[in-house]
């Protein structure tokens, strides 16, 4: 069938060795007019180099406040089968593993009842179905409760789908059940994550190791990575094995030759602390002085392998540049064993967002929240003592806010006193 | 029992999160959860685990648009169904990693996704170009100042070779963001693609008391440019705002409050990029990615300039680097002031922070190289 | 002709400058200016630099208490015209500097110099601690939160030790400034003594609007702490300010402006400790002193807690430092985790930065020690 | 002479192996009724753990605006010799050489016409007379600017006495002519300060080499310090001397015992861009990464000099925490000649302050109002090109302020042609 919109520009998109988004797309514009028209969109805005959509009116399912992005078309004349056309986030399975049983339905209701067009997987770490009507919304939520057991994530002033690395279902570093933490999390907070009642979004990621494959630390309001307390286990017949060049370095990611790893330039040089020492037979690390970056695990994973008394550093804060600059997240509790039932995670999580939600204005992120009235206040709120591990450094200012209990008296001063003492 | 439109109480179910992680793990690696041993790329895009139990699992990874159809969904599936015994998931950053447990079907798998066209390009893994993290862009949004699809497809093209190879000296992670939003870890990228506008909104005053909240449209300001105005046309008044021009940069948070302040301007809209971040905790702390090219005009379909200035990047950087040197441990080694020089980019005065902790940028000490 | 007090303007200069340097140059400073080839420090406080021309020049270096007497300035004088042909000059650490072009004369000058009490103790060269750069105290200004010249001596009594000797891992200056104006480079000190408030200021109602400027008051708070204020006692209304305690940081700023606002008490006031600044581009550059202890009373005459607490930080570092690490360069070697635990400082909360910048000094990665 | 004032708590001050300035107050108490109250006053506070000085009214020499700083105490009921009692600025020779000549004949002054006492010196570099009456201040000025040829130094809102190294008259590594260009700011500049009309103060410092013996990087407005464009000079028999031990590293500063440098561990690995190799012969150095730390030279005074193509890299705005936290000087021109008659750094300087007095607040010093406005902005007044040596880092946040010269039709919009290609 011949497509209704000519897109002389998108087609050059068809070119490359790249997989074509366009390619796939026109083949589904044969039988969906919304994709069909979703092209044409699309080229006039590389006509115009200017987006044709319309900020998106309240749309979502009954008794949500989210997991639906209204979107309208800002050219229904041109482009009427896209003039309503919504996301609806669906909550992703932790670690985004699927049977493809459950993709071939949800890709039946969704080429019933959509566009037929998904983001897999949208940033947060949604399932990304692009685009449908009003009136579908009910009966595709319907559909994936009833039929696929899955529900709908995170969008507005609220939780939003909590996400993770692959962890210990295929890495070998994982300090953490990545899963069963998100799963947990997302569990439990399912009122959180579908309506609104936070100043704005709030988003967990958790990384099983301090790789951080899930990049948590730049972009989740809590960020919880795995790591270790103890010490790194060493192979040291393993470490030789690399030093002779009987293994690949680096598990291959910087090429496959067999070469002797020059262990001194490659791994200590490299570790921020330099706290190891080879003397050409064994591995010497002062675990004391480690803070288990990874490097020489990623570079010998044959030899070394994170501790075993392990659990999460959790740290907090981190967003995106809207509006008082970008954050990364910041240590608030260095060392948290993270067990089931996950107790003294869940007391810590509900102090902070009683916290936020208590002083947060309107549209304030909890990083900013805690930039705007200081970490002391963040860190009483949630009971956790000062800690060095928190800070980079020591202010270096000297406004310090003494806190009036330690000052004897406290503020209160003797002005008759002080005149007797001090004539003015 | 299907939907029931007229009843949309009818059997319904909330709340109830997403399936249970475990319900769609392959048996393999049920069997071998927390218990791999160590793993190997044994070639680009392949890599296999090896459990404490001797099992071994094979992960094939290709990268993807993202933006993809029922009809591409449909086709992974079928490939799972054939080699993977119905398993299939994604990385978190929009790569399909294919599992086979069983070694035998390794290489026909692999043969089967090199006969698709260009469809499945294997690859993604250790020191390569893995997917580009990117957004919605026109296909979707209402605030962006570029694409992201095509540029993603278009910057990918050019890099293929870097996709399915370990040649880098480290890994290295491009995302795109399609406005200030940023939505994607962008700020913390090897090299970030950022959509920007360059001209302030135009304001329409008759809207903007029917279609905007004015005291959350004024809050919006990170630079507090706006304030509240009555406006009179036509002899009639309308409350409205001002904005002081000289203050916007244009981050677009004011029209993302009210559609009354259009910002996105064909001729002024760009791409900014910006380069040496990282995220891992290896070796160095995480790092956020600084301003590289302040602007290049949106040139669709293929945005060739865009493209060639990353390119020259990577390949700078490629040439130049250490083993393990992701792009901002290169650059902090070598100096910003060798990072322009040798990319052959010119430093500007937008490179220079003017933000609010501007002063912890600016260079406080005589060491600098000539 | 002498100064006639009825006709000031009689033969008045103004504007003179100071003399020009060269007038008090020693004639073999004249002659090897800029000719200097190499230096070497032949024994603690006594420096040899030697020229392209052949000439040698010693320097013995004397430390002093900077707060000196006429008798004191007359016996350098009786010592420099002895040994030095009349020459002398201080360092920029208040030291002198005793410059013998006749090594002849170099013994006994430091024999002379030995003989004479403990007026001219010789040393501050190298990996010393030298002098304690600092300010006026109680001996002249009107802010201070602390003495100087008391905490100083005190001070430099118990390290004695460490000032006629090279036996630290390098060189160690010790600053101290008794209000947070900050008189000196206490702010880039290895160790710094800072005299704190910890009451926010009374306020003399009655007193403002006759000797303070309001405007420039409330302008001076940093915090914006101050507000006018109308108050009425026994039926006058006075123009006055209202000050926020919540949000004073104690910084003296608005006594400066205003002496009816007294902030000086003895209660309250007392020493903050701050560690690893420098100033120097060597190796590292330039670095701010940070926060070690937050308060320690004053005890006057000789502070004993403040003494043993620098001197407890001094060697904790001396003993765990290596050759060359200043000490705020050990002390990012080592992380603050291990200075706290090293030093047996409790770590507070006014130790986590809660100023303008503070987002920067958060820890944002997993990286640390336990 | 018995002393009017008991002091029991000062009198612990001199015991001790450090030089007592109360033993030396009180050797001239007996004969200077000041110097006695003075002791009494300062037992006071040592009683009271508060200061007894009061802010000092505007007292000065006729036509100036700075150099005295006014003082009253207030308790002249106890103590009415200090009842008065104003600190003199006398702005010290460049490097602070004296002859005793010069010396004795101010000590003559002092003694007659003050309190007999010094700051040898203060911090910013002047010569302080510690203490005198208001009657006293014009004959002090007389004898000063007659006998000995001296001035007044700054205060107030005005040029600050500037101050440099000892440099070329005692340094082997001196870049600049310190005193010169110290004595050049000073002669050129005195109307700027002895008379206030800066928004605040003004403070130049020079160091000749990058160590930065006078601390200009910290506390000086303008901080010059010398560096060079070309290569270090090595004197690799020297070099191999220090590896053989037969040189004293550091010129002793770390111990004078003979020990084989450790020139790998002491040297190469300390060097901040590692821009050297030793090949056990030869010491190699890429001085194009060099960033000219004196490190090395500092390390071998006799094998390394830095080169011979000298200069300054000027740097601005740095000062103590008042208002708005502390600063450390910023790089603006990365490298300058700097030979007399100096006229590219005077344009500079005064460009600087014609900026700065145009739009600085009244109290706001150079480095702030940078902050305030911008360093482009800066840069633009005085003229710069951007540079990266400016920079530790470009901007992370994407703030940008755009110019709109460089954007297609600048600011202005089309809003009838952008509701023609979007309905609303
Ligand atoms: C769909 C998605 C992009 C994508 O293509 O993948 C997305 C799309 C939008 N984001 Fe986002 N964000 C998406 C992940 C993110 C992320 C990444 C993440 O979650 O890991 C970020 C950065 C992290 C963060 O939260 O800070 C992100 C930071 C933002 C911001 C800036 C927030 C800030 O505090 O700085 C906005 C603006 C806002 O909230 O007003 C925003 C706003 C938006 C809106 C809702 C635009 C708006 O203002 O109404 C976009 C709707 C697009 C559309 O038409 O569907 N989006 N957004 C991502 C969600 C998919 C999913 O659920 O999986
Ligand atoms: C599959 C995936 C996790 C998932 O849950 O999906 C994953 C899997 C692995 N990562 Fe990762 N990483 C994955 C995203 C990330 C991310 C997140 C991102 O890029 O957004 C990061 C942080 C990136 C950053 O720092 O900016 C990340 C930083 C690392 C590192 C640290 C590298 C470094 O030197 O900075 C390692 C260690 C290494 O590669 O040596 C690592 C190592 C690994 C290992 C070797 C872990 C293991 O033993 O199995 C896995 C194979 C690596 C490879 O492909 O070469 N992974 N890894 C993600 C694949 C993304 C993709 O499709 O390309
Ligand atoms: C005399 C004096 C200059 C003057 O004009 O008066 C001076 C003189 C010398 N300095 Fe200095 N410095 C002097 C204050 C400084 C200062 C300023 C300060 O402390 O306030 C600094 C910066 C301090 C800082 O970084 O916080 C300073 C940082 C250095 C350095 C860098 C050391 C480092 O590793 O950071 C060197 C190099 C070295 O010592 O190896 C140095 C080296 C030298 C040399 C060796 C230069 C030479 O070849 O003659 C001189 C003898 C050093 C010694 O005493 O061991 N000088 N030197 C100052 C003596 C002060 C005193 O009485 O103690
Ligand atoms: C005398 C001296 C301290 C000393 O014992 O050596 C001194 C003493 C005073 N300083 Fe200072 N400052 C002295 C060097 C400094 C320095 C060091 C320097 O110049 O290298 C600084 C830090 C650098 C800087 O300028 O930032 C310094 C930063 C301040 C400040 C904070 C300024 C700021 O912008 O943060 C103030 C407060 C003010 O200006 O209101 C201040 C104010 C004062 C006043 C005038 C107190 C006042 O507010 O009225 C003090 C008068 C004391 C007195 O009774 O004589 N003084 N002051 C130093 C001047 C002697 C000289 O001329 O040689
Ligand atoms: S974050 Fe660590 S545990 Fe998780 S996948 Fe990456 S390397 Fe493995
Ligand atoms: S994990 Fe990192 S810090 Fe620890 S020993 Fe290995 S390289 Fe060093
Ligand atoms: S980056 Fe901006 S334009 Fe792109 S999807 Fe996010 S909010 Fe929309
Ligand atoms: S675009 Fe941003 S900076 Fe400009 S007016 Fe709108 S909110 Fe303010
Ligand atoms: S530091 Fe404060 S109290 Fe001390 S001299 Fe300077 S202004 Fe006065
Ligand atoms: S002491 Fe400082 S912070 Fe407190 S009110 Fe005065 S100016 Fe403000
Ligand atoms: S700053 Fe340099 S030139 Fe000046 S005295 Fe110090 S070492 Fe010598
Ligand atoms: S001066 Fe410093 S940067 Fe240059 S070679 Fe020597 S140690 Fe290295």
């Amino acid at each position: 069938m011949a497509l209704k919109h000519q897109t002389p520009m998108l087609d050059e998109l068809t070119k490359g060795p790249w997989p074509s988004f366009v390619a796939d797309i026109k083949r589904v514009a044969e039988r969906k007019p919304q994709c069909d028209d979703l092209l044409g969109l699309l080229e006039l805005s590389y006509k115009d180099k200017e987006g044709h959509w319309k900020h998106g009116g309240i749309v979502g399912v009954f008794g949500y406040g989210g997991g639906v992005i209204g979107r309208y078309c800002d050219r229904p004349d041109l482009f009427p089968n896209v003039a309503h056309f919504h996301t609806m986030r669906v909550n992703q399975p932790a670690s985004k593993f699927y049977t493809t049983d459950v993709l071939r339905k949800l890709c039946d209701i969704w080429e019933e009842k959509g566009s037929g067009l998904f983001n897999f997987h949208g940033s947060t770490g949604d399932i990304i179905l692009l685009g449908t009507t009003t009136d579908q919304l009910e009966p595709v939520f319907y559909d994936l409760t009833h039929e696929l057991g899955m529900d709908l994530g995170g969008s507005g002033s609220n939780m939003r789908t909590p996400s993770c690395c692959v962890g210990r279902a295929r890495c070998e570093w994982s300090c953490l059940d990545t899963q069963d933490i998100t799963y947990d999390i997302t569990m439990r907070y399912q009122d959180e994550l579908h309506r609104p009642m936070f100043p704005y979004k709030f988003k967990f990621k958790v990384s099983g190791c301090p790789n951080d494959c899930v990049a948590a630390i730049a972009r989740a309001d809590c960020s919880i990575i795995g790591t270790w307390r103890d010490n790194i286990r060493i192979d040291q017949e393993a470490v030789r094995a690399y030093v002779a060049g009987e293994l690949v370095p680096n598990g291959g990611a910087h090429g496959f030759e067999k070469r002797p790893l020059d262990i001194q330039a490659e791994v200590i040089d490299k570790c921020p602390t330099r706290c190891m020492k080879w003397d050409g037979k064994n591995l010497k690390i002062w675990d004391e002085d480690c803070v288990r970056c990874m490097h020489c695990i990623n570079v010998m994973p044959r030899a070394l392998r994170p501790g075993e008394d392990v659990g999460a550093t959790i740290l907090v804060g981190a967003k995106a540049p809207i509006l008082e600059g970008a954050q990364l997240s910041s240590v608030i509790i260095p060392f948290m064993k993270m067990e089931p039932p996950y107790e003294e995670f869940h007391e810590f999580v509900e102090k902070m967002w009683d916290w936020w939600m208590e002083h947060g204005k309107n549209r304030e992120r909890l990083g900013e929240l805690i930039q705007r009235l200081g970490l002391r206040e963040f860190l009483k709120a949630v009971g956790v003592k000062p800690d060095p591990r928190m800070i980079n450094t020591p202010r270096y200012n000297p406004y310090i806010f003494y806190d009036p209990a330690d000052v004897p008296g406290g503020w209160e001063r003797d002005p008759v006193a002080y005149r007797q003492r001090h004539q003015p | 029992m299907p939907f029931d439109p007229k009843d949309i109480m009818k059997d319904r179910l909330t709340d109830i999160g997403p399936p249970k992680y475990d319900k769609f793990f392959p048996p393999i690696v049920k069997k071998n959860y927390g218990k791999w041993k160590y793993h190997e790329i044994i070639q680009p895009g392949v890599l296999v685990h090896v459990s404490e139990t001797g099992d071994e699992l094979y992960s094939v990874r290709v990268g993807t648009p993202r933006l993809v159809s029922v009809d591409y969904i449909r086709e992974v599936c079928d490939i799972a169904d054939k080699y993977c015994d119905g398993y299939v998931r994604w990385t978190t950053r929009n790569n399909i990693e294919f599992l086979v447990s069983d070694k035998s079907k390794l290489q026909p798998l692999i043969d089967d996704l090199k006969s698709r066209g260009n469809w499945f390009p294997i690859g993604g893994t250790g020191a390569s170009v893995t997917n580009i993290v990117h957004t919605q862009g026109w296909v979707h949004c209402h605030t962006p100042a570029i694409d992201a699809s095509g540029i993603v497809k278009a910057v990918m093209d050019e890099l293929f070779e870097y996709f399915g190879s370990h040649k880098l000296p480290a890994q290295v992670r491009i995302s795109l963001a399609c406005c200030l939003n940023m939505c994607g870890a962008v700020h913390c990228s090897d090299i970030a693609i950022l959509g920007v506008h360059r001209k302030p909104p135009f304001i329409e005053h008759e809207r903007v008391q029917n279609v905007c909240e004015i005291p959350l449209v004024i809050a919006a300001c990170p630079t507090a440019a706006i304030k509240p105005k009555k406006v009179e046309i036509d002899g009639k008044e309308y409350k409205s705002v001002e904005i002081n021009n000289a203050r916007c940069m244009f981050c677009g948070n004011c029209y993302t409050m009210c559609p009354a302040l259009p910002i996105a301007d064909g001729d002024g809209d760009g791409i900014a990029l910006w380069v040496g971040g990282k995220v891992s905790n290896s070796r160095v702390p995480p790092m956020f990615s600084k301003l590289a090219v302040p602007y290049i005009p949106n040139e669709p379909p293929r945005w060739p300039t865009v493209v060639q200035a990353v390119k020259k990047i990577l390949e700078t950087y490629a040439s130049d680097a250490r083993r393990y040197e992701r792009i901002g441990e290169w650059i902090n080694r070598i100096g910003w002031e060798k990072f322009f020089e040798k990319t052959g980019i010119e430093f500007r005065h937008e490179h220079i922070d003017d933000y609010r902790l501007a002063m912890t940028t600016w260079r406080t000490t005589t060491q600098f190289k000539w």
